[in-house]
């Protein structure tokens, strides 16, 4: 590989954040030293959000002038997104894609600080009730209609319309009462309670701001075609094959992070879909790709080896990638058991092992980059002794044939779901297992389908199951924690909170995430959060294992390939082709 | 699914049958073929040198790949014997090590050596291969049989249903069985089995229909013979020899196939090793660790073509005789 | 028993050179009758699989209407799903949801896909041309490499004969995937001698997948077409040959490959339905867009409609190809025309 | 120890000349000899038959000629010559040069003999491409005039046709066609009337001898005196690898010097009176049995039934083609069979004989009309009610391999059989195989074989000891001899009519030989597309026949001259 050290910005900011964590990383060292992690990013169960901040740009200090022109063939190994419009349902698949044509009100940069983008200006009133935001006037989108005061009324009434099917949108203007137009360029949005969180959430992709002679067209054509101010504009999606991009010429709107101004350099990008993990590799080995994403451990390590390839990795924010245990039941109904499970495993040795020491543990339930995020090693760390004491001290003494605890006759025993498109892959699960069966913990892996997987989860049929939320923000914490949030423990159907915690712990944590959410201070929402993830450290309700990431290989004559934050999406704003 | 039991369709197929009944005259004709003018008697007292003679007379044909599944067959019976260390003893520390002295065929992402993991999936590919025979030939059996013995209205249902079965290619009568049970070792096993039934039970019922219109049924009847006295002593006896033939040529295929639905992740439960699901996890590796793709696969190979071979070996002799 | 065909072989040498005309006319008839019965069995087949698979889709656990909100483990809130289930008539009762998709079937209309929100007609229309390119170029080179190998071992003496029984052998016992895989290994990201992934327009992003789904059934090709190609050679009307002073080369290729072909053309309908199959997985190894994909990505998310599309186009597939490997099959054997 | 060598008919070089020709098979360590030294020739214009059993070599003998021996044959010969040329050290493409050109062949069986996926006139012009450099046009003009020549009507149609779509006589002729397409100087035809019809056969050998007229010579391969006697000059006796005698044709039909020579022709049944042994004596088998367990066992009421045993009355069935058109393949058939008496049918392929043996028998249920069994119904039965009666009708078939489970050995054939087989013990069970294997002749040691490992006539008397097994009245005989070589045909047609005798048995017997029909029969009925053309005494419709058809038959049948076989006795 060319060892050239990629100008990747050391972000002093980020660590204080991230400090006192094994974690703390610079995305230098990052770029690949730390070619991470696993599995897929299956769209499938990424969940989203707002908030939290950053991570990414890369790119290098290119060897010579950039140039203009040419095609970038980029290979995903996320799912096909249904629609190209990520208002509807709102998923990572779509907002790697529609990072290239979209753009976001609000530029939420890598501090988790919020400055302008297509707004030039907001004010709150004092109750907090009413949000004033003023948008820019010289811009206009691909199809030729101004961004104006009606383009929010009209975007955030399409988000409101149940027919539009939006799911991560829809929830970031919960409290978006509703929407007056007080001048020509400025709106005013009037909240049901105050959200400290919708900043955040306008500047997320999956509230872009579209224009609204497009969202006219309806959700069907508009899902085709979105129509943004972004750096490209759709061209053509052939299902199950690649979408077509090309280049916006009139661009004038670039993030303040990006490296130059002005349209983009790459004229088209070709946007592939490759979900099997070896082909897409492979493709790329053999230049049919420029850049890949969701790239594999061990093929980060190979890319590592080769000089033709460079990896850029990056975390995304929100609720990091963990093991939830279902407290609604035995045995995990138990905080000893449950600590005791989390103690028995070795993660680090999983880590080392099967991802061949390219993914950084996490040991916090936010991610790394998510403001706010509390490093807790101590609470998570192997203990195989105390495992063994906390099962004795809860009643799980006697042991069968097969050497598991057992109590009342009943073993301990617990279930994992697990499939192929979340990130963890089913070797951990084993190890896992295997580990968990030296203090006398048996461990079940039960390999579902996505749907099927899915039905499970809904139906709260599981000990174990492996989860994320993205989300750029700290408050995940309030939809994946929150007891109210548990709605049908019977029923079946979506919950966000898979622990199933209720009683007086839960109550506590329910608090402390209601509180952050609506306190008008800043300082106040930080302590906050911090002792909610205390409190969930202590009742051990998931066990976190790495965060979420972007992760690309990219042929190494591709120069300017950066992530955007907050979602850490890959942009090619700034990429050109370095070929002669 | 079904591929094997087209094969064999050449000694099925009443079609073919009738030509061989054609040709068998002219060949009888031919003087060096003529039938042993003094045919050797047999006695009980030469039981040892008849038990030499069918050894002999087996040829490389059956020999080797007899061997080849005897092996196998071993791998499966007595796997800790064989194998160096249990299926799922794990040192990641050891992760990712090439084959070698240590570990002959390597180890994987969790430190397990391969090596051992492969004797020991032998018992559960195997398993699912003749169990998965087993399930579509017994399926096939009821079909096959119905459609062959019943009356005409019972074949044309029968045959109609069979017709709507084939018309869903294997792999998808498979997968929609096992989207609805859920996947795992069973459910392969019986998925498989199922979407090769119809193959079988079309074959089946070819060969009720050609041995119920044989001249030694006729013959039979002409004695007297009830239709339970048929079915019993000639049809099922004589539909049993090819049905054997069929099962040997099966347990490659569903074996075959079964690696290639824990491929698409719809296999067999980890940890157990199974050598699809190996294979299929290894694949991730294929740049980092061939080892953890080659030696599953290799077994796959090996076995199935064992059982064919075996399959056809025994063919050869049935038709010999 | 023999007494059919003897009294068959009678009536045509009885018959004069008048009659032979209404002969063909006669047959002419039957073959039409046979075909209209055909295609009257295949609407049964049809509505059959239809039926069997729209019931089965019902037992496989998991919600449809995750497919129609972006797949399994998208996040709408139960109100939104309630909305949507009633939006495309998923509340109704089962029968009457079954009654409305066989009065569209009948009209040819396949529904909307779930997940991709357009007619299934067009999704499958965008697919079938990818997967039938695919399907068709493999079981033309499993015929060729079939027939060149039970050529070559046919005729070469015990060793090739051995050798061509076990390529025959491994190559038929050789899993799609794994042989996908060692393919991508050595040619591509080896050798770079030719794509992975069979995204680039051109033919040679066809030729690995083409390769591997084309030997595993040219091993079973070839077995059976050796077979018959080695009773041509031995039969009486070889030694016939033979004793007019024909050469063994010319002889194999004039009598004994015909021979060969016909099972081949015979299990050409089984065949397509174990490419399909194979497709499946051939077109994930290679990411290359069709049928076999869109299935298997459909069942996965339960996107109902395309599900039932797939299963009908497929069986309407199967019972075409089989229906014209056995009108070929009559052509290119007069035995069977007879029968 | 080989025959006189043969006396050239004229001085000329002989077409082909063969002296102590040895065929073995297997290694050249270790072969077995099928031939043993075997020397003939054959001149310009003449006709040489070799005649012989199956096993005799003479098919191996035949194929020598062409160099299609087979690939594990070991051939050695004093002379090897064609028109002069020594054929022994011959390449494979200078066997090739001869194969067609020099020597035309004509295979035994037409029916497999022409590739069924070609068009005759491909196969004929086969020999024009390969030996010729005519143009495909030419070719094609060519084989118009050979179909022509061997009188193939409308050859521009035929010669499109595949084999599959021609009747048997006219694959002959195509085949004949196409050896004789380079007009070589010899043709070999082996067997060249094996299973067509008498007025086919009749055709075929008609063909031949304008071949001969036209100045080819001939070597004429077959197992029938008959056929031979009617177009060869000399004949070649052949038996186990040796010419054990040859001569001019009259000489020796006329008066032949070897044993083996005049066994065979004793065997032939044409024109022998009923009940004259066709066998020697010694080689057949008298019946010792007395106390065949059937017979005594049946004597009961059934055997009191005088008048006829089984009748048919207006018998009609029409079975269905594929296409669904129907297919009458019985008209109307009657007949009486009275007991101790054998009723012939005859009649060519097609004629519907087989149908009314199957209706006899009760396998196939007659559209109209009735069969009736010792006085009683019989095919107006159901099937429940028939099988208690089974025992009093049985059958042979012409392929008795067919009728045996491949599975079962011959002791549980034969016991299985056996009436009642739940009320005897086991010993007494295997002593009534025993004794059924000795009624017809076979010793006791069979019983553990599997019919596979039989010779054809001992199968065919496993499948006579079957048929008496339940001591039957009447025993439907189908084609019991046509698979059968002219000795063991006699064999087993002595042992019938013995057992008929001892047993005062029936038998309706069917069969297309008329020579056979008329050696066995008390009366026949000739039958004709579905229809019985004329019925009566055996004795006075071959004296008289009164219909056309039954004329035609009769003088397409080929028989020795009756002058010359009276002279052997």
């Amino acid at each position: 590989m060319k060892n050239r050290q990629p100008a990747y910005q050391a972000e002093p900011a980020n660590a204080p954040r991230s400090a006192g964590s094994p974690l703390a990383t610079t995305a230098g060292t990052l770029r690949k030293r730390l070619p991470l992690t696993v599995a897929a990013v299956g769209a499938l169960l990424v969940l989203t959000a707002c908030g939290g901040a950053v991570h990414a740009d890369s790119a290098q200090g290119p060897s010579r002038a950039p140039v203009s022109g040419g095609t970038l063939v980029y290979a995903t190994g996320d799912t096909e997104p249904a629609c190209l419009d990520p208002i509807v349902s709102g998923n990572v698949p779509q907002a790697l894609v529609s990072t290239q044509y979209l753009e976001p009100l609000f530029f939420q940069d890598e501090n988790g600080e919020v400055g302008p983008w297509l707004a030039k200006s907001w004010k709150w009133s004092k109750d907090r009730l009413a949000l004033d935001i003023t948008v820019r006037q010289d811009v206009h989108f691909t199809d030729g209609q101004q961004l104006n005061a009606e383009t929010i009324i009209r975007n955030v009434a399409y988000i409101k319309d149940p027919k539009t099917l939006s799911s991560t949108g829809i929830l970031a203007v919960e409290k978006v009462a509703s929407v007056e137009k007080i001048s020509e360029f400025t709106a005013r949005l009037h909240l049901s309670e105050p959200d400290n969180a919708l900043l955040e959430h306008f500047a997320q992709v999956w509230v872009p701001i579209q224009s609204q002679k497009a969202l006219a067209r309806g959700a069907e054509a508009n899902c085709l075609s979105p129509v943004g101010t972004g750096p490209f504009k759709v061209e053509s999606w052939s299902k199950q094959q690649e979408v077509v991009l090309t280049r916006n010429d009139d661009y004038h709107t670039p993030a303040p992070t990006a490296g130059h101004s002005g349209p983009a350099y790459m004229e088209k990008i070709i946007w592939r879909f490759l979900p099997d993990h070896a082909a897409r590799f492979a493709a790329l080995q053999s230049g049919e790709v420029d850049v890949i994403d969701v790239l594999q451990p061990q093929n980060a390590v190979a890319a590592k080896a080769d000089p033709a390839l460079d990896t850029l990795i990056g975390s995304r924010p929100g609720h990091v990638v963990n093991l939830t245990l279902n407290t609604t039941e035995d045995p995990f109904n138990d905080v000893r058991v449950r600590e005791a499970f989390v103690r028995s495993v070795d993660v680090d040795a999983a880590l080392k092992s099967i991802f061949m020491s390219t993914v950084p543990r996490s040991n916090s339930v936010l991610s790394s980059i998510t403001k706010f995020n509390r490093q807790n090693p101590d609470a998570y760390s192997t203990d195989v002794d105390k495992a063994n004491r906390l099962l004795d001290e809860a009643g799980w003494t006697a042991r069968d044939s097969e050497g598991y605890r057992t109590k009342d006759g009943q073993r301990l025993s617990t279930t994992a779901i697990q499939t192929e498109a979340v990130l963890v892959p089913v070797s951990v699960f084993e190890q896992f297992q295997h580990s968990a069966k030296a203090v006398g913990f048996e461990l079940v892996i039960n390999q579902e389908e996505p749907a099927s997987f899915n039905a499970k989860r809904y139906a709260w049929d599981y000990g174990i199951s492996p989860l994320y939320y993205t989300k750029n923000s700290p408050s995940v914490l309030n939809i994946v924690y929150d007891s109210a949030h548990i709605p049908s423990v019977i029923k079946g159907g979506y919950h966000a909170n898979n622990n199933g915690l209720t009683g007086p712990a839960a109550d506590a944590i329910d608090q402390a995430l209601r509180l952050a959410a609506t306190t008008g201070s800043e300082k106040e929402r930080g302590e906050l959060y911090a002792k909610a993830q205390q409190l969930i450290d202590k009742q051990y309700l998931s066990l976190p294992i790495f965060d979420q990431q972007t992760r690309l290989g990219f042929r190494s004559d591709v120069e300017g390939v950066r992530l955007l934050s907050p979602l850490g999406m890959p942009t090619f704003y700034d990429t050109w082709l370095d070929r002669s | 699914m079904s591929t094997p039991t087209h094969l064999t369709k050449t000694i099925t197929d009443p079609e073919e049958a009738m030509t061989h009944s054609i040709q068998t005259p002219v060949l009888d004709r031919s003087p060096e073929r003529r039938g042993p003018a003094e045919p050797r008697p047999r006695t009980r007292a030469s039981l040892v040198s008849q038990a030499k003679e069918l050894f002999t007379g087996l040829g490389p044909g059956i020999i080797v790949p007899l061997v080849l599944m005897l092996g196998l067959v071993a791998a499966a019976a007595i796997p800790a014997a064989l194998a160096p260390s249990g299926p799922l003893d794990m040192n990641p520390a050891e992760a990712f090590t090439a084959p070698g002295t240590a570990h002959w065929f390597g180890t994987d992402e969790s430190g397990r050596d391969v090596f051992s993991r492969v004797i020991h999936g032998a018992r559960s590919s195997l398993l699912i291969g003749v169990l998965a025979t087993v399930i579509g030939l017994g399926t096939a059996v009821v079909l096959g049989a119905l459609a062959g013995l019943g009356t005409r209205a019972v074949d044309f249902g029968v045959s109609r249903f069979l017709e709507v079965l084939f018309a869903f290619p294997g792999l998808l009568l498979a997968l929609l069985v096992i989207t609805i049970l859920g996947p795992g070792v069973v459910t392969t096993t019986i998925a498989v089995g199922l979407s090769a039934a119809p193959g079988y039970a079309r074959m089946i019922r070819s060969q009720v229909l050609s041995v119920r219109r044989s001249g030694y049924v006729e013959a039979s009847i002409v004695q007297g013979k009830s239709r339970a006295f048929i079915v019993r002593h000639h049809i099922l006896p004589n539909v049993a020899a090819p049905l054997f033939v069929l099962a040997t040529l099966g347990v490659g295929q569903a074996i075959v196939w079964a690696s290639s639905l824990s491929f698409l992740g719809l296999g067999a439960t980890p940890p157990d090793p199974e050598w699809g699901s190996m294979l299929s996890l290894g694949r991730l590796y294929i740049g980092n660790a061939w080892w953890l793709t080659f030696f599953p696969g290799l077994f796959i190979v090996l076995s199935a073509a064992t059982t064919t071979l075996l399959g056809h070996g025994i063919q050869r002799k049935l038709k010999d005789k | 028993m023999s007494l059919d065909t003897d009294n068959r072989t009678t009536s045509h040498s009885i018959a004069a050179p008048a009659t032979r005309d209404t002969e063909a006319r006669a047959r002419l008839k039957t073959v039409l009758r046979l075909t209209g019965f055909r295609i009257l069995g295949a609407a049964g087949v049809l509505w059959a699989v239809a039926t069997l698979a729209f019931f089965a889709m019902r037992l496989v656990p998991g919600d449809p209407v995750d497919a129609l909100l972006g797949g399994p483990g998208n996040n709408a809130t139960e109100e939104v799903r309630q909305a949507t289930r009633e939006l495309n008539g998923l509340d109704r009762p089962l029968l009457v949801q079954y009654g409305s998709y066989l009065g569209k079937l009948v009209t040819g209309d396949l529904g909307d896909s779930y997940q991709l929100r357009e007619p299934v007609a067009q999704v499958l229309g965008e697919q079938l041309g990818n997967t039938l390119v695919l399907a068709v170029l493999a079981l033309a080179t499993a015929w060729v490499l079939a027939l060149a190998l039970a050529l070559w071992s046919a005729r070469g003496g015990k060793v090739a004969t051995l050798v061509g029984n076990l390529l025959e052998v491994v190559s038929a016992a050789v899993p799609h995937f794994w042989l996908g895989s060692l393919l991508i290994l050595v040619f591509s990201v080896s050798l770079q001698w030719l794509p992975a992934t069979s995204g680039a327009p051109g033919i040679e992003g066809l030729i690995l997948p083409v390769l591997t789904l084309a030997i595993p059934l040219a091993g079973f090709l070839g077995q059976v077409m050796r077979e018959s190609m080695l009773t041509a050679m031995n039969s009486p009307f070889a030694i016939s040959s033979r004793a007019r002073g024909e050469s063994e080369a010319s002889l194999s290729l004039r009598h004994a490959l015909r021979h060969a072909a016909l099972p081949g053309i015979g299990l050409s309908g089984w065949a397509m339905g174990s490419l399909i199959s194979g497709a499946v997985v051939v077109e994930t190894v290679f990411a290359r867009p069709g049928i076999g994909r869109t299935l298997l990505q459909s069942v996965l998310v339960r996107d109902v409609p395309v599900v039932l599309g797939v299963v009908v186009l497929v069986a309407a597939i199967y019972i075409i190809v089989t229906l014209l490997s056995d009108l070929a099959e009559r052509w290119a054997d007069p035995r069977l025309r007879a029968a | 120890m080989s025959s006189p060598t043969t006396t050239p008919a004229n001085g000329s070089e002989p077409i082909i000349k063969v002296t102590d020709l040895k065929i073995a098979f297997g290694s050249k360590t270790q072969a077995t000899p099928v031939v043993h030294g075997v020397d003939f020739e054959i001149h310009a214009g003449e006709c040489l038959a070799i005649v012989g059993e199956s096993g005799s070599g003479k098919s191996v003998t035949a194929r020598t000629l062409i160099g299609l021996t087979g690939a594990n044959a070991v051939i050695q010969a004093q002379t090897l010559q064609l028109q002069g040329k020594d054929l022994r050290r011959n390449s494979d493409r200078a066997w090739r040069k001869v194969r067609g050109a020099g020597i035309g062949y004509v295979l035994q069986d037409a029916l497999v003999s022409l590739d069924p996926l070609r068009p005759i006139g491909r196969e004929i012009a086969d020999s024009l491409r390969i030996h010729t450099n005519l143009s495909p046009a030419a070719r094609t003009a060519k084989v118009l005039g050979l179909l022509e020549a061997v009188g193939i009507p409308d050859p521009e149609q035929r010669i499109n046709q595949r084999s599959g779509e021609l009747s048997g006589g006219l694959r002959q002729r195509a085949l004949i066609a196409a050896a004789i397409a380079l007009d070589p100087a010899l043709l070999i035809a082996d067997e060249p009337t094996t299973a067509l019809d008498a007025t086919v056969q009749q055709q075929i050998l008609d063909l031949l001898a304008e071949r001969k007229a036209a100045g080819t010579s001939l070597l004429l391969i077959s197992h029938d005196l008959a056929v031979v006697g009617q177009l060869a000059d000399r004949i070649a006796v052949m038996r186990r690898g040796e010419i054990v005698e040859t001569g001019p044709t009259a000489r020796v039909l006329g008066s032949p010097r070897h044993e083996y020579t005049q066994r065979l022709l004793r065997a032939v049944p044409t024109d022998k009176p009923r009940g004259t042994r066709l066998a020697p004596a010694g080689a057949g088998i008298s019946v010792r049995q007395h106390a065949l367990i059937g017979a005594d066992r049946a004597a009961d009421a059934t055997r009191d039934h005088t008048g006829p045993v089984l009748v048919a009355e207006s018998l009609r069935k029409t079975y269905r083609n594929p296409d669904g058109t129907p297919r009458v393949a019985v008209h109307d058939v009657s007949f009486a069979l009275t007991r101790g008496q054998t009723l012939g049918i005859v009649g060519e392929s097609g004629s519907g004989k087989s149908t009314v043996a199957r209706m006899a028998l009760g396998l196939a249920i007659p559209d109209a009309g009735e069969v009736r069994l010792l006085g009683n119904p019989w095919s107006t039965l159901p099937e429940k009610q028939r099988r208690p009666q089974r025992k009093h009708i049985t059958s042979i078939y012409q392929d008795p391999l067919g009728s045996f489970d491949p599975q079962w050995d011959v002791a549980r054939i034969l016991s299985d059989a056996l009436p009642d087989s739940g009320s005897l013990s086991r010993s007494e069970r295997r002593d009534e195989v025993i004794r059924l294997l000795e009624t017809v002749g076979l010793d006791a040691s069979v019983e553990s074989r599997l019919p596979l490992r039989l010779s054809g006539g001992q199968r065919q008397r496993i499948a006579i000891a079957r048929a008496l097994a339940p001591g039957p009245d009447v025993i439907i005989c189908d084609e019991p001899v046509s698979a059968l070589d002219v000795s063991i045909q006699a064999q087993v047609l002595d042992l019938l009519d013995e057992l008929q005798r001892e047993f005062k048995l029936s038998y309706l017997f069917i069969s297309h030989d008329l020579g056979v029909v008329q050696h066995v029969s008390d009366e026949i009925v000739v039958m004709e597309a579905g229809l019985v053309v004329e019925a009566g005494r055996t004795s006075e419709v071959f004296a008289n026949p009164a219909e056309d058809y039954t004329k035609k038959l009769l003088a397409a049948a080929p028989r020795l001259n009756t002058t010359l076989t009276g002279g052997i006795a």
